[in-house]
């Protein structure tokens, strides 16, 4: 029952797009996540039959409707629950868990950091628009601090959750970045995602054009995202800039950035690399998006190898047969001090 | 050790047709293992049996104290029993805490066994005595044995080399010994449990079947106990039995359905008392091809299983109330998209973190209810510990037969309590059909139903061209896709109520244990099966017009209940609640169902049951009269 | 703007009634808006409204679909009414989608307005019409007036700098003018509202009251509509009046009840439509000393909630269905610690995300029964937007006074319908007592009761010398200490239903619409009020033995409900599930209640309430005659 | 309503201690947290009716009902949500969680870095015994991987959370660990904590003696815990061993062990500073304890000052009450479009 990944070079886009009309508002950002991943998946080479799609509850939950794939919209904050039992049963299918940032940190946090711990083989994608979008415009945990929202005309009084950071403290073995203004980037990252074995979180900058416009200038304006975000590569230098000209320096186990000339960057830049066994460095990634001054990273953070969930469940089974043999009925029904009563006649 | 009836014999022997017993001493003392072990012997010397757990809630309060109290009640005898007992014949009281809360049970005359040793100022403290029981009248109603036990079993052991605290753990096993002799039981089978128990330590091994042998001829040979007494086996129905707890039997059932529907079972629990077992059971079988997952909580155990269903196995989920509360959300997930999945609900009482060691039936209710919207699901609830083997079957054929989630309602009484069961023959049992569709030339329709049975089609991931997407928003009829029309909602809301009325047409007509017509009915479900058959089966010796019916189908309940309920004058719904089948009754079959309802957390007594029809027997036959001189 | 019906000597004036107007379009052209205005306008006007918005379940569905459709019906009268109205009088479509999904609706010979730029191919084809329906004869029962409303607006504002995609926004303004000429509304309140809502941006005020006068002078001018309407003012009770919605009423009803009570409000929520504006509104009010926490889910609402009333505040939770189902385990919880706490649900289609945006009544049963044990609490229902506060009072009210969870059930109709409200004299409202007990020299004893409410103390934390531990383990009467006593258990459950029984002296007696006795009695509850009050008031003057009582306190029940139920042949309940109500009185009460039931998303009509009573009626007096025949 | 610290000298241990039995196993770690918290608390200077124990469900919860304190035994892993809403309705008070690795972190564990995240002002001591105590023995989310128990026959196959990894995540001003067997150090731990403004999480190592016995010899056993974990000091370098020869050392970004001469330690060890404003130092710590051969790292990982949630959500509503004047009901009754109906006679 492991995947079997088939390469099937026929798949195009129209083979995952399904009948049903699409609901989300024009201009929400979900259109371009949506077209993107239909865009990959056929790329992966898993048959179509293979993918299941899991979501919660949210304007972006309701993206496996529109997968022409095995789909199921669940409940608020429970895709990652159920996505486990069904890879844990499933071990053969590429499970893809779609998500908010209501949905997967606020009612779903706990059920998010156990699918992530556990390693279990999941896509985990969040669709962060830092709102919540379906219940009509209430701060959510991504929210920044001071948002004045329906629920907080006064402004909310909550430091907001970081996903990656979070994801990173589960000891998620991939963890990644993108935004849905760049295709190209995102395809590259979701397709990252879909070849990583054990549990991949993606966290996608989402805009929600009618609750939380131009969330994320920073890395969707065309004038100075270069300068405000910067994009992992592995095995490369943090180098960002639109002059290609400022890099990360890591001093005192503090980051710092460093201007220099463009293409002579000072040897002692930080260099990226995504398979460090250990989670320190990920994690200083992850807290970038918390300090001024920083540029934010876009990208796999994290992408190391471990035993999956589903796998270590399965080879139990297959361990207990090989070594017992195959489970006897008879014998397990007759199991402990057992009688017979005659027949008196 | 078969001739020891012979060995002294200056003992008389007296032949009894049944006996209760209960072994009672501190949570550190064994006595439930102590209690295990006389079953099995008394099993598998023939005579029927049942048993009753009573787990202190604590892990193990402070030593001596009475909230540290564990005891275990067995009924062992030569005809057929159902309960494990009303009060105890014989107590085994292993220190003065276990005989402050256990004397109170047992009836005046019954022999008391007393640890003598164990009565010393500190323990008679912790059991807040104020003089010594064994020198004050509190006794003065029973037949007492004052025995020092742990100095007896502490000079048996003297030659073998294991400190003075291993060898008092084995002073249980020189009590059980005492009553192996008193009761005529052979050693043979604790012998072997011990050698197979212990195998790792052999003197841990020679310790406890020196202690037992040692009780055994100290009880034969000191003039402390004159009497000893026999039992013969009970006539069961002819067949191979084993002894079995209920949540052993249910996870055994669990298997067996798996193996027939040749359907791999995928459990997904949290743990919680007293269901926990169920998923120690299970995760022994993974040769069976059963994967069970601990998950974080009850909502991400109920996801799991339900997941697992989409994906094609047999999803189950066990709990206790607190659990099924959380889980009421999700399960109403099960009951749109239509999946099949079993969710057991072990009863304990409640309400909130209530008595979890405890017994009650107070979850009927909210199985039926406790979801937002109208939403039905099927409910069946087992009888006794080995009826848990064969509703647990039950449910998995109504889930998958009807693409319905099933509550299984067990409760704490079923699951810790043990009874013979009589092996069931593997091969004579009926296969289960599990069918996913495959890929035709029709359109797939994932809300096509069956004519029959109203179910949709079990198509799973994998399956290619049958790609299909479900969820919690209303589904549109037979196209399953999500719809906001108010007559699709509607119709779509009696179809989820018609197919599971529909599973009328699989469940057996109740048996009346007596007279089709009377004047009293008692109507029972789960648990109170034993009690309810005994009190009705006496009465109805002594010539009242009574009769019983047990429903273990609560939701459909079966074609002739309501056809039975109309024959007799006088309905009584013993419930371990406040009285919730009643309530369904009364206004399911507009009939005054009287209720008998015992909230203690303890199982009914059958002399509980005997007076609540003696009272309504005697009303109605007022009524009876009444209406007469009109 | 007073001397308009002058204007146009042409155009002549009927007098009517009550007239019913839906405005529909999509969910971006502010028909919400525009019916609120309409709204705001007649209830200053003295009418008699009551209105019922239908929200799309998506947030902006595609411009110009049919689950884009937004749409707002109200109903205006000189005389009492008590619904939205059965069939729209006045259609506003401003697209083909709102026509499509709007017109069936609509009964034959009433007035179409129809916004013809709008029926454009490509609108057309999105609303999956095959030809155009102004062409062929889709609306040949109705009184249509074909009009350019997005022209005739465009060209209205054709001065004004903004862009054309600003000025479109205008169209319903324009709209909502010609509608206040029909039916000879003054501006004075929408332009009031207009400065106010647009403040920040002078452009847009301009542009809108712009419109809004443009298209009362289109109407008044052109010779389209020809007729325009006269409805009097309604003679309701005398005194201050305002329109207001249910969520809004029961916001406020909240903030009285603290203020009343001195006692500040922690209103701990994780949104959920339709339950969200509730947390909207109260998140205003912290100068009321109002906290409002947006929690991470609903089980850490409740939980904040109950920790909030274990301080000392009034705790109160919100969601719907879902949600409630979530809340269920913790609800124990303070059912069993005896904390007062309110829990607002505000019922939606179920089951499970089932139809989040339409409305049902459907959480009867789970607000009963849906929690492990044997749990009572009160439940109450308000039965109009109005109700809403004065319910919201009475739940604060029996929440500190019995130390009881309370559940509110509302629902989606009542939430966001909105009705005149005669605002209550603050001063005139009875103060609420809260007590904190205090050290004194008696032992303090957390669960010793009140002798007439059964309530426990609430002494709270940082008071002095009255340390104490509450918890989720049964609790030993009058001590509050764990214990796991079997008498104790049964004690403390019948206390806990004695309890809540205990409410009942606080609910007043139902009075009967009608005649105390007759062949049938209509029982309802929550927010059926309006249509069974409306059928059963319209049956009585065509003669018929009909009678109602409508149901705001749930658990308990009032004490004359029995009586009356018994002084009526037939007792129908109509209800917005598959009979809970129903079934909860024939358990209780072993009447043979017949339902009538409506799962469709949608509140009752009259006409379907009158039809049901109708049906029971001949059927009663078949009965009768059978009865006689004998 | 904020927090009066009343010096209160005449309190002692007794004052604290309820009439209620404890009814913990005999020998279980819990007994000295007990005695060691019925200390520290009369040295907080708080007055004992200002002190509210919330619990949720497991041997460790049983905690509240001896403490002679306001206690609240909750449900399973719902203290912190309770607790945060007594503390938001009552900033006058101490608030205290404790609770057990099951509680909080399977359970719980969205309640908690939810409680974390928002800054409320509790005290969350977590019981890590690292086993299902009260339901008698299954594995805990902070079980080894590969453990046997009576769920796990075969052994689990869930890798462990780390607390500390996910309190930190989740930006906890204070974040601690100590241990059972070390009074003196749970003592200034404890106390530490409580003089905290802000969410306290310690992590105590508590030894479950009948189902996890001896889980933490690294730290209790008298042989080796000198060279198995270290203590941490603010301003001091990270320095341990028997010998006092052992320090830690950064070497790009990874931690390693140095040893040295006793008394003249490199001056390139690593030096201890919790105060410090971004979390990636403290993270390092928290990760120590899963890097072999790295010791266990004991005391206060991280104190940082931040405003308080329940004293903003307060600050909310004075302010509302200064800006608007208190709430006058009348006019809100009465606000909005009004008209009046007139008596007809
Ligand atoms: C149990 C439950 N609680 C609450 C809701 C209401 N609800 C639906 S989606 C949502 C949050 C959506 O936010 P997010 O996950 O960020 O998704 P988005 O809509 O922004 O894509 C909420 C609170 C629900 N459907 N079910
Ligand atoms: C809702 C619910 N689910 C499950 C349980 C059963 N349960 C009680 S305590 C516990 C875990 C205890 O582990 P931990 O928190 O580590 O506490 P410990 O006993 O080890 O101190 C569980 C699963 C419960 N009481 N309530
Ligand atoms: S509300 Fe926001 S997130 Fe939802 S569909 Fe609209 S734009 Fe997208
Ligand atoms: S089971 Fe373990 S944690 Fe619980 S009281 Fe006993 S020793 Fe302590
Ligand atoms: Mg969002
Ligand atoms: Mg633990």
């Amino acid at each position: 029952m492991s995947l079997e990944v088939v390469k099937n070079e026929k798949l195009t886009r129209k083979d995952f797009t399904s009948d049903q009309d699409v609901r989300w508002c024009p201009g929400c950002g979900d259109y371009a996540i949506l077209a993107t991943l239909q865009n990959v998946l056929p790329q992966l080479g898993i048959p179509r039959e293979k993918y299941a799609f899991i979501s919660g509850i949210g304007c972006s939950s309701r993206f496996p409707y529109y997968m022409e794939t095995y789909g199921f919209h669940t409940i608020h904050g429970r895709a990652p629950a159920i996505a486990t039992g069904l890879k844990a049963h499933r071990p053969d299918l590429s499970v893809w868990v779609i998500t908010g940032d209501g949905d997967a940190l606020s009612i779903g946090g706990n059920h998010l950091i156990h699918a992530l711990r556990r390693n279990v083989d999941l896509k985990i994608i969040l669709f962060n628009n830092r709102i919540y979008g379906l219940t009509k415009g209430q701060y959510s945990p991504t929210s920044e601090y001071g948002k004045k929202t329906k629920s907080t005309p006064y402004g909310s009084v909550d430091y907001p959750l970081n996903p990656t950071a979070l994801a990173l403290a589960a000891e998620a073995t991939f963890v990644a970045r993108t935004h849905d203004t760049d295709i190209k980037h995102m395809t590259e990252v979701l397709k990252a995602a879909g070849e990583h074995k054990g549990s991949a979180f993606v966290e996608i900058y989402q805009n929600c054009v009618i609750f939380n416009d131009n969330a994320f200038t920073q890395v969707s304006d065309k004038q100075t995202r270069d300068d405000l975000s910067i994009k992992l590569a592995d095995g490369k230098p943090l180098i960002f800039g639109k002059e290609l000209n400022k890099g990360i320096k890591l001093n005192q186990g503090s980051m710092e950035v460093v201007s220099f000339e463009a293409d002579s960057p000072p040897d002692d830049l930080m260099v990226h690399h995504a398979t460090k066994d250990d989670s320190v460095y990920a994690h200083l990634l992850a807290r970038m998006e918390e300090i001024p001054g920083l540029p934010v990273p876009l990208g796999v953070f994290r992408a190391i190898q471990k035993s999956t969930y589903d796998e270590m469940v399965q080879a139990q089974v297959q361990d207990a047969i090989e070594k017992t043999g195959p489970g006897d009925m008879e014998k397990l029904l007759n199991s402990g001090d057992t009688w017979i009563v005659e027949n008196k006649a | 050790m078969t001739t020891h009836s012979e060995a002294n014999p200056q003992k008389k022997t007296e032949e009894l047709e049944s006996v209760v017993i209960r072994f009672a001493g501190d949570s550190g003392d064994g006595m439930q293992l102590t209690g295990g072990q006389f079953t099995n012997t008394s099993a598998v010397l023939g005579n029927d049996i049942s048993t009753l757990p009573d787990f202190p809630a604590e892990i193990r309060a402070p030593a001596g104290s009475l909230p540290g109290v564990s005891a275990f009640q067995l009924n062992f005898s030569s005809s057929e029993i159902r309960t494990p007992g009303d009060q105890p014949d014989v107590l085994i009281a292993m220190n003065p805490a276990a005989l402050k809360t256990n004397i109170k049970d047992v009836h005046h005359g019954a022999i008391v066994i007393i640890n003598e040793d164990a009565f010393i100022p500190r323990n008679l403290e912790r059991a807040n005595y104020e003089s010594n029981p064994l020198e004050d009248d509190t006794l003065k109603n029973y037949r007492v044995y004052r025995i020092p036990i742990s100095t007896l079993n502490q000079n048996a052991l003297v030659d073998i080399d294991i400190s003075g605290k291993a060898k008092d753990r084995c002073k249980n096993f020189f009590a059980l010994g005492m009553m192996y002799w008193m009761y005529e039981r052979p050693l043979d089978v604790t012998i072997e449990w011990i050698k197979k128990k212990f195998a790792k330590n052999e003197l841990v091994v020679e310790a406890n079947i020196k202690a037992l042998k040692a009780g055994f001829h100290y009880a034969e040979t000191a003039e402390v106990i004159s009497t000893h007494y026999k039992i013969q086996p009970a006539q069961l129905k002819p067949g191979k039995y084993r002894n079995i707890m209920g949540n052993e039997a249910t996870a055994l059932g669990l298997v067996t359905a798996s193996t027939l529907a040749k359907t791999p079972l995928v459990y997904a629990s949290y743990p919680i008392t007293p269901a926990s077992d169920i998923l120690h059971e299970l995760s022994k079988r993974k040769n069976f091809g059963v994967k069970t997952l601990q998950c974080e909580d009850e909502i991400a155990a109920i996801g799991a299983a339900i997941g697992a269903a989409f994906g094609g196995s047999i999803g189950l989920t066990g709990t206790s109330g607190p659990g099924l509360a959380l889980k009421s959300e999700a399960l109403n997930l099960a009951i749109i998209v239509e999946l099949p999945l079993i969710v057991l609900n072990i009863q304990r009482g409640g309400p909130s973190t209530g008595l979890p060691t405890k017994t009650e039936q107070s979850d009927l209710l909210q199985a039926m209810f406790g979801r937002n919207g109208d939403s039905p699901l099927a409910i069946l609830a087992p009888c006794t510990p080995g009826d848990c083997f064969h509703m647990a079957l039950e449910a998995v054929k109504i889930a998958v037969k009807y693409m319905t989630p099933v509550i299984f309602l067990s409760d704490g009484y079923l699951a810790n309590g043990s009874e013979p069961w009589m092996i069931p023959d593997y091969q004579s049992l009926d296969p289960i059909e599990v069918k996913h569709p495959q890929l035709t030339s029709e359109k797939f329709l994932p809300y096509l139903r069956n004519e029959s049975t109203l179910a949709r089609p079990w198509a799973i991931p994998g399956t290619p061209g049958l790609e299909h997407r479900i969820g919690g928003l209303e589904k549109e009829d037979v196209t399953g896709n999500v719809s906001y029309d108010p007559q699709n909602h509607e119709k779509m809301t009696h179809l989820r109520a018609a197919k599971i009325q529909a599973i009328t047409q699989d469940i057996p007509d109740l048996e009346v244990l007596g007279k089709p017509e009377g004047d009293v009915l008692v109507v029972g479900w789960g648990s109170t099966y034993g009690a309810i058959y005994s009190a009705v089966e006496k009465l109805q010796k002594q010539g009242a017009s009574v009769s019983s019916i047990h429903l273990r189908y609560l939701n459909p309940f079966p074609k002739n209940l309501e056809s039975i309920l109309g024959s007799f004058r006088r309905v009584l719904v013993p419930e371990m609640n406040m009285g919730q089948l009643a309530m369904i009754l009364r206004a399911k079959y507009l009939i005054d169902c009287q209720t008998l309802n015992k909230v203690q957390g303890q199982p009914f007594k059958i002399s509980e049951i005997t007076a609540g029809i003696e009272k309504l027997l005697s009303s109605t036959h007022e009524v009876k009269n009444v209406a007469r001189s009109r």
